[in-house]
């Protein structure tokens, strides 16, 4: 069964207006698959918000909590009285701290944007190569034929070169 | 196994509760014990792993004759350090000393009897001992007595008594004994002075004023680790601060210690002493009944007139003098190239008179008469000197030798080029060499008989000069021997046994003689009643040292008439005019390596000079100002020509030196004698003038004046240290103040805390 | 600018970059292979000596125990300093003109991060235990100490490796996706692993974007603090004239200095050797030219504020310390270095230089040879004078030392070799965002800026 | 002990600076340069002691030297009023020792001693203890040294025997400490008597120039020494409270 509609376009602009249009059909979560990121996308499919810098902030926060708990701990844990310092320094205990939060800090970001953009993909996906050249694709989840020829007819009618059938769950 | 059981041996240990264990018990099962990481995968009952067996015995690096303890761990030598006991060194010792290990354990050392093959080019192939012995017992057997000789390092105590009981069976007279370094002049300006066979002990611990005169008591004369502690006690010991003078044209280690040092001109030290006497004695500072007689014998050494000849100010003659007679007690000593020059014996005597103007004579803090030790010693003919060596040459150039062996000595390196002693050797038919390595004389050997160290064997000797009281040590093995290799003593009474002298030598071995001589030591003790000899032996072994702490009655001096006239000295003589070779040369002996003996030590070679901090070479010491005009630099090869040759060596600027003196270290430039030593620098010996002291004989080493080529190439120059000025960093604190007198040193900025318990 | 040059279709974006990835001719191979014979000969047979010797093969001494392999550690890490750091200070300044070259910067980064990471195998007298400096739980219980600042330097420069990775993979994420449409076999597979199967919706390119910005904003200070730390090593020291406040923003400016020069260098040899001449344009060489100008003159400022302080201090240490710097044994390096980096870099004040490209390329060699003997100079003429007079003594670096720094930039070069052959070495959606939006009825799009 | 208590004792014993003031001793050195002549004893005491390894010419020549106490040398004027000092330099056991902050692996710490301990096994050879020095004491092992047969026999079983790639330095004989420590405990001392242990350099001084002792003793010879107005620490200025203590050289004009 074809269950998503997929169009493709020669005009990014094009491309955002049949999405809006998808959009205003009641179709649920039109996707735009495109070769650079598009400006405008969220005015069409409204505001995106991501939960990346909470990843940040929490990693960058551990991270400086622990960096600081491994330069202490080892010191108060293993002593070795060294060059007549109190065991916990706190200078040198804070550059420590510091570069643990960027270290945290970046691998959290990452794992944020994983987990957010949903990578890496374990299932196949609507994908077409030309996407990822010069052309600009829309792709709907269609629950029925019914529902594809209706957004078939809205891709076509905003411009797309061609509307593809792409059997596939729709992520 | 000597003939201690293991049950004494056990009760020994036992009683050694502080380290110091008795007697020397080895299983013969140590030959090779590198393949061990534990040497005994089985121990011997009588040894346990893990801990350190001390013994004590004595050093024989040079001829102070301090006491050792040599720390053993699993039956080989760790550690020698000085044995606490000992009178001479009380626990301290030298660097020398302590490389006494690598004299055991040198990886160059004789390990088998060597018989050359053809000429003395060839090789030499490896015998047995019963060859060794027995083909040298034949040649003694049928050769005249006379044509034998005997030709020794110094040594004293029994082994010095077996020689001469050997000799004497032989029939032959001729044995010496040959130390480049033995201060003949001083014992004959002692002897001519106060009349004395002994050298009197130089109490430096006491004194607080030290006219030095050339004698370099730090670093190499007589007893430089007893002269240590004296230094030290007399510095900061007691309750005013000893002064130390140093009067020589190159500042040696005692001249860097000293408070001042004053470079006269070489070979002037007798006139500067005879003129501070003149001036003690003109300026009324000493009083004794025979001053007129002084003045008329110092009349000639008017303070104006000496300092013109010693290039040293009238002010500072005067100042010297009238310190050196008021900061009682006082001493002056003498020595080192001092003398060793044209009238080194007329310089000595001048300097002991000094120590009579002013009263030093006998009492604490000047110096003490000797008693006669109680073990033997070679009298002083016995003793070479550098003329004996020269007839010693004419007599193998004239076919008079037959046999000489040679015991431990290296002429061939400590004699001067120009006296040809090397090529005099030529003339001998038969060479033994009983040495413990591969030195230049061993190389002109036919027969090597190689001895053990002395860490390996028997023997005894005495401190020369004594302590002020009579003392003797016994050397024992503290490690079985390592290779096939004998001990001195055994290799005489070996060859004794086979010549049939053994009525006079009826001893099986050294061990054994060594101990029968001891019984007299024994009999003349107080304890000779309480305590029989074995336990007297057993104690003496454990402690190392015996002593008789009797001093001498030093009673009051009176001096002949004869002797003060004939008091005198001159300018010095020197082998080449000042024309052509404008510059002295001044060799010194190297502390690390004395007169070439410690180059085979690599611990010596690493050692770098206390003054110069350069290592495993030569050099020569210029004053920089000389090297400006000269225009050499640090390190560049110079070519150091006395009319009797020329040795190369790079420059060294040295700060402490006259600007018409150049000086240079003896003990390296060795043919032979090791991988350590072999071909490293240049030995000044060498381009020595053969001049000899003119009443002793001995070699006036530093009357010999060169001139220097540059050779337009620079020379590695090996130095640990880099900068030798301090820029104003306050690394080497000083204070005006001395200990004990109110001082005004200010307290460093962190005041150091003590923490009371 | 010509506009000739840069008459392309999004297409040809994507054909050229993949065609640089894919084909590849007997040049490369050549190079590749002189690379690779260098780096075996002069860095890793060398090594394996010095290894088995012990660290007498280099000419180290006391007292100078340092000598050009920390030099040459130091070099590297400033090398490192541009590419990651300049990419994200351009990302988040939203300069266009970083677009073409961010990538072979931050590759740069990379690489010459790890050759650093080698250089610190190389000076270890013991580099068979290097893992004890990290801390991992063990049964002996045995931790690194967190005082010492080797041990901020194996946490920065850690952090730092792993941040620009992940910061250069991020990047090329929808990179590896185009090229995954358009390769075979291997590098297929390779590219789909790689692109985590990246297909460009609106959600994904918009996380990347929050992420690349965030990562950019952590990195910043990261950097900062790397080259700081490095300089930590010799200022927390009680070395004279490396016991020094400024020596942070000395050892930053330098870095970001020396690290500038180099991207100009690669920049050149990637438009002369990879065909990139439409992308990688005067603009780049005029702005980073301007950029070079002002870091030489702040850099200059610094070297005479130490030269100052060190005389107003007035103690002998300091003085000598000086005085040999600047007329000692090691003087005509000193000054070879400020000609190389304080006056040669004035001729940047001409436009007409700054555009040229051979004269660039020669400038930023004279400006990394000149850097690193800045490197050697901190090490070699501080060491040798420190404290004790007595303890004096020269450094010259032995045939070993000198190979090994040879070969070092070979194994850099073979490692920029490698990645200009998986990574897309300009990115591609980068370039095409620089480009205009395609119209119907133009079939040539130009760039707009 | 659990991780809780390890953590809380430590906390209280380790917290402020200072705390080496509670160590068990506080060995000390004095140096008295009025006593010291040169000799260079001292040195080949410490090379038979310790196994320290010929390192040959050719590494001397290129500054690799292995000595660890030697004697340094100062001119002062030009001749002939030329004077030369020396003075003795081996790891001062600085309290506040800039070496063992730096040492990435704490191969270098203090010791309840209040030694500056070296532990080879743990060294890495990053060398920057030898950088921090300001005294110039640690030496590195360049590489493998070896010991022509039968000189290896000499080699102290005390000691080790440091390989390639490991920084060294003078221990003040740590293995004399603890034979003296384990003396002590076997004849029922809770410490060690002043005098029972001394270091090599210590023991063989013929002038007597070296004083070893614990200065929290107050009766010690050492602690006397200490109160010496001349006493002073080399590079005071750079704050590394040394413990060794060199007493000023007495240079008086004219007798």
């Amino acid at each position: 069964m074809a269950n998503n509609a997929l169009g493709l376009f020669h005009e990014p602009d094009a491309a955002l207006a049949a999405a809006g249009k998808l959009k205003g059909a009641g179709f649920a979560a039109p996707a735009l698959i495109s070769p650079i990121p598009m400006e405008g996308v969220e005015e069409v499919l409204g505001r995106k918000t991501s939960v990346i810098k909470r990843f940040t902030l929490f990693g960058a926060i551990l991270g400086g909590l622990s960096g600081f708990a491994l330069a202490a701990g080892t010191a108060v844990l293993y002593v070795h009285p060294t060059g007549g310092r109190p065991i916990i320094t706190f200078p040198p205990f804070l550059i420590i701290t510091y570069e643990m939060t960027i270290l945290f800090g970046i691998l959290a970001t990452v794992l944020g944007f994983l987990i957010s953009a949903r990578l890496p993909a374990i299932r196949e996906r609507v994908y077409v190569p030309d996407a990822a050249v010069d052309k600009f694709a829309v792709t709907v989840l269609c629950d029925n034929a019914e529902q594809f020829e209706r957004a078939a007819a809205i891709l076509r009618g905003a411009g797309a070169e061609d509307v593809q059938a792409i059997a596939e769950q729709h992520p | 196994m000597p003939d201690i059981d293991r049950r004494d041996f056990l009760k020994l240990v036992g009683a050694g509760s502080v380290g110091v264990a008795a007697g020397f018990v080895l299983a013969e099962s140590i030959k090779h014990p590198v393949e061990y990481l534990i040497p005994f995968p089985v121990p011997p009952e009588d040894y346990s792993p893990g801990i350190a067996t001390w013994y004590n015995t004595v050093c024989r690096m040079c001829a102070a004759g301090c006491g050792i303890s040599v720390r053993t761990r699993e039956g080989r030598a760790k550690k020698i350090e000085g044995n606490p006991a000992h009178p001479v060194n009380q626990g301290r010792l030298c660097a020398l000393g302590q490389a006494g290990l690598q004299v055991l354990y040198n990886p160059d050392r004789l390990t088998t009897p060597l018989l050359r093959d053809g000429d003395r080019t060839g090789p030499f192939t490896q015998i047995t001992w019963e060859e060794g012995l027995s083909a040298v017992a034949d040649r003694l057997a049928s050769v005249d007595g006379g044509r034998i000789y005997l030709l020794s390092e110094g040594v004293r105590g029994h082994l010095a008594g077996l020689f001469e009981l050997f000799m004497a069976g032989l029939g032959s007279n001729r044995l010496l004994h040959y130390d480049f370094d033995y201060p003949h002049t001083l014992y004959a300006a002692n002897k001519r002075f106060y009349g004395e066979n002994n050298l009197p002990y130089y109490d430096l611990r006491n004194a607080r004023y030290l006219l030095s005169f050339g004698a370099d008591y730090l670093g190499s004369w007589i007893s430089p680790v007893h002269h240590g502690l004296g230094f030290g006690h007399s510095r900061q010991g007691g309750e005013v601060r000893g002064y130390f003078v140093q009067i020589e044209p190159r500042m040696s280690l005692s001249g860097a210690a000293a408070d001042e040092w004053i470079a006269a001109s070489p070979g002037t030290e007798g006139l500067l002493a005879l003129g501070l006497a003149h001036h003690i004695v003109a300026e009324g500072l000493y009083e004794g009944d025979d001053r007129d007689d002084w003045m008329s014998a110092l009349a000639a050494y008017s303070t104006a007139r000496v300092a013109e000849q010693t290039d040293v100010p009238t002010n500072t003659i005067a100042r010297l003098a009238k310190a050196f007679a008021r900061n009682q007690p006082s001493l002056a000593i003498g020595g080192g190239a001092a003398g060793n020059h044209s009238g080194g014996v007329d310089t000595l005597v001048a300097v002991n008179a000094l120590n009579y103007l002013v009263g030093n004579l006998g009492k604490s803090g000047g110096l003490l008469f000797n008693p006669d030790p109680v073990v033997g010693r070679p009298t002083r003919s016995r003793r070479a000197s550098f003329q004996t060596m020269l007839e010693l040459a004419e007599d193998a150039r004239r076919g008079n030798i037959e046999v000489l062996i040679v015991n431990q000595t290296n002429p061939v390196f400590t004699l001067p080029a120009a006296t040809g002693f090397k090529e005099a050797l030529a003339g001998i038919p038969l060479i033994v060499s009983l040495s413990s390595f591969m030195d230049e004389t061993t190389a002109l050997a036919d027969l090597i008989l190689p001895s053990h160290t002395y860490l390996e064997s028997w023997g005894d000797d005495i401190p020369e000069p004594g302590v002020g009281f009579r003392t003797a040590s016994v050397s024992q093995p503290v490690v079985s021997p390592l290779y096939d290799t004998r001990a001195t003593g055994d290799i005489v009474l070996g060859l004794a046994q086979k010549l049939g002298l053994t009525d006079s030598m009826p001893w099986t071995s050294m061990k054994e003689y060594v101990e029968q001589g001891w019984r007299q030591i024994h009999a003349r003790g107080a304890d000779t009643e309480t305590r029989d000899f074995q336990a007297f032996w057993r104690a003496i072994l454990q402690a190392g040292v015996w002593g008789e702490k009797l001093r001498r009655d030093n009673g009051a001096f009176a001096l002949d008439k004869s002797v003060i006239d004939n008091i005198g000295a001159q300018q010095p003589e020197f082998s080449g005019s000042n024309d052509d070779f404008p510059f002295v040369l001044h060799p010194y002996l190297s502390n690390t390596f004395l007169d070439g003996r410690g180059a085979n030590l690599p611990w010596m070679q690493e050692l770098p000079d206390p003054m110069t901090s350069v290592v495993y070479g030569s050099w020569v010491e210029l004053n920089p100002a000389t090297a400006r005009q000269l225009g050499l630099a640090q390190g560049d090869l110079v070519r150091v020509e006395s009319p009797h040759g020329s040795v190369s060596a790079p420059v060294y600027l040295y700060p402490g030196i006259r600007p018409d003196v150049i000086a240079m270290p003896i003990g390296q430039g060795h043919a032979e004698y090791g991988r350590y030593a072999r071909n490293r620098g240049s030995n000044p010996i060498e381009i020595l003038a053969p001049r000899a002291e003119s009443h002793t004989g001995a070699l006036a080493w530093s009357a010999t004046r060169v001139k220097l080529a540059a050779t337009g190439k620079k020379a590695a120059l090996v130095q640990t240290g880099g900068t030798s000025r301090q820029l104003g960093r306050g690394i080497v604190q000083t204070t005006d103040a001395t200990a004990g007198s109110g001082h005004n040193a200010r307290l460093n900025s962190i005041p150091i805390k003590v923490v009371s318990t | 600018m010509a506009a000739e040059h840069n008459e392309l279709t999004y297409a040809d974006v994507n054909r050229d970059v993949v065609r640089s990835l894919v084909e590849t001719g007997p040049k490369y191979y050549v190079t590749l292979g002189v690379a690779v014979g260098v780096f075996l000969t002069c860095f890793f047979f060398p090594w394996f000596y010095q290894l088995f010797y012990g660290i007498g093969a280099a000419g180290m001494n006391q007292p100078t125990v340092w000598g050009t392999y920390l030099a040459s550690f130091i070099f590297w890490i400033g090398l490192s300093h541009s590419g990651t750091l300049l990419s994200c200070v351009l990302h988040i300044t939203n300069s266009a003109w970083r677009k073409a070259m961010y990538r072979s910067a931050e590759a740069m980064t990379l690489f010459s991060l790890m050759v650093a990471a080698t250089m610190v195998m190389v000076h270890l007298g013991r580099p068979w235990f290097i893992h004890w400096s990290l801390p991992y739980p063990n049964q002996m219980e045995l931790w690194p100490n967190f005082r010492s600042p080797l041990l901020f330097d194996v946490m920065a420069i850690s952090t730092y490796l792993a941040g620009s990775s992940i910061f250069i993979y991020m990047g090329s994420i929808p990179d590896f996706a185009a090229v995954r449409d358009r390769t075979s076999g291997w590098r297929h597979h390779m590219y789909v692993l790689l692109s985590l199967g990246w297909r460009g919706t609106d959600t994904e390119w918009h996380r990347l974007g929050r992420a690349y910005t965030f990562l950019a904003v952590l990195i910043i200070p990261l950097a900062v603090s790397v080259h700081s730390i490095v300089s930590w090593d010799f200022a927390l020291s009680i070395v004279p004239a490396l016991h020094q406040t400024i020596f942070a923003p000395y050892f930053v400016v330098g870095a970001i200095y020396s690290g500038t020069a180099g991207i100009v260098t690669v920049m050149f040899m990637l438009r002369k050797y990879m065909n990139f001449e439409r992308y990688i344009t005067e603009l780049h060489f005029d702005n980073l030219g301007k950029l070079l100008l002002l870091l030489s003159l702040i850099w200059t400022y610094i070297n005479v504020l130490e030269i100052f302080t060190g005389w107003y201090s007035g103690t002998s240490t300091e003085l000598e310390a000086l005085r040999y710097k600047l007329f000692g044994f090691y003087a005509p390096l000193y000054w070879e270095m400020i000609l190389f980096c304080a006056v040669a870099p004035l001729l940047l004040i001409s436009r007409r230089f700054r555009t040229s490209f051979v004269p660039m390329l020669f400038l930023s060699f004279a400006i990394n040879i000149g850097m690193y003997t800045e490197r050697f100079l901190i090490v070699a003429t501080s060491l040798s004078r420190k404290y004790l007079p007595d303890t004096w003594g020269l450094y010259v670096p032995s045939l070993v030392e000198i190979s090994i720094l040879i070969g070092s930039v070979a194994m850099f070069v073979t490692l920029f070799l490698v990645f200009v052959k998986i990574f897309p070495s300009v990115s591609i959606y980068e370039v095409k965002e620089t480009m205009d939006v395609p119209r119907k009825g133009t079939p040539q799009w130009q760039t707009t800026r | 002990m659990s991780v809780v208590d390890r953590f809380s004792e430590s906390w209280r014993k380790y917290r402020k600076p200072g705390y080496y003031e509670d160590f068990d001793y506080a060995w000390t050195m004095t140096i008295d340069l009025d006593r010291c002549n040169g000799c260079e004893a001292c040195v080949t005491a410490c090379q038979a002691e310790n196994n320290l390894p010929i390192v040959g010419e050719e590494d001397i020549a290129r500054g690799r030297q292995m000595q660890w106490i030697r004697i340094e040398r100062y001119w002062d004027g030009e001749y002939p009023n030329a004077r030369l000092s020396f003075i003795p330099m081996l790891c001062q056991h600085c309290d506040a020792a800039p070496c063992e902050t730096v040492c990435p692996v704490s191969a270098t710490y203090h010791n309840q001693d209040g030694l500056n301990v070296q532990v080879y096994n743990r060294c890495i050879g990053t060398r920057s203890c030898a950088v921090y020095c300001p005294y110039e004491v640690r030496y590195f092992n360049y590489s493998n040294h070896h010991w022509p047969a039968p000189l290896d026999q000499q080699l102290n079983p005390d000691v080790s025997v440091r390989e390639k790639g490991v920084m060294e330095k003078c221990t003040f004989c740590i293995q004399r400490i603890r034979q003296a420590k384990d003396h002590a405990k076997d004849d029922g001392r809770r410490r060690v008597r002043d005098g029972e242990v001394q270091p090599a350099c210590v023991q063989t001084c013929p002038t007597e120039a070296l004083v070893f002792g614990d200065r929290n003793d107050p009766d010690s010879q050492v602690s006397r020494s200490l109160n010496d107005p001349r006493a002073y620490r080399v590079l005071d200025e750079l704050n590394t409270r040394p413990s060794v203590v060199y007493l000023k050289k007495v240079v008086t004009d004219g007798g």
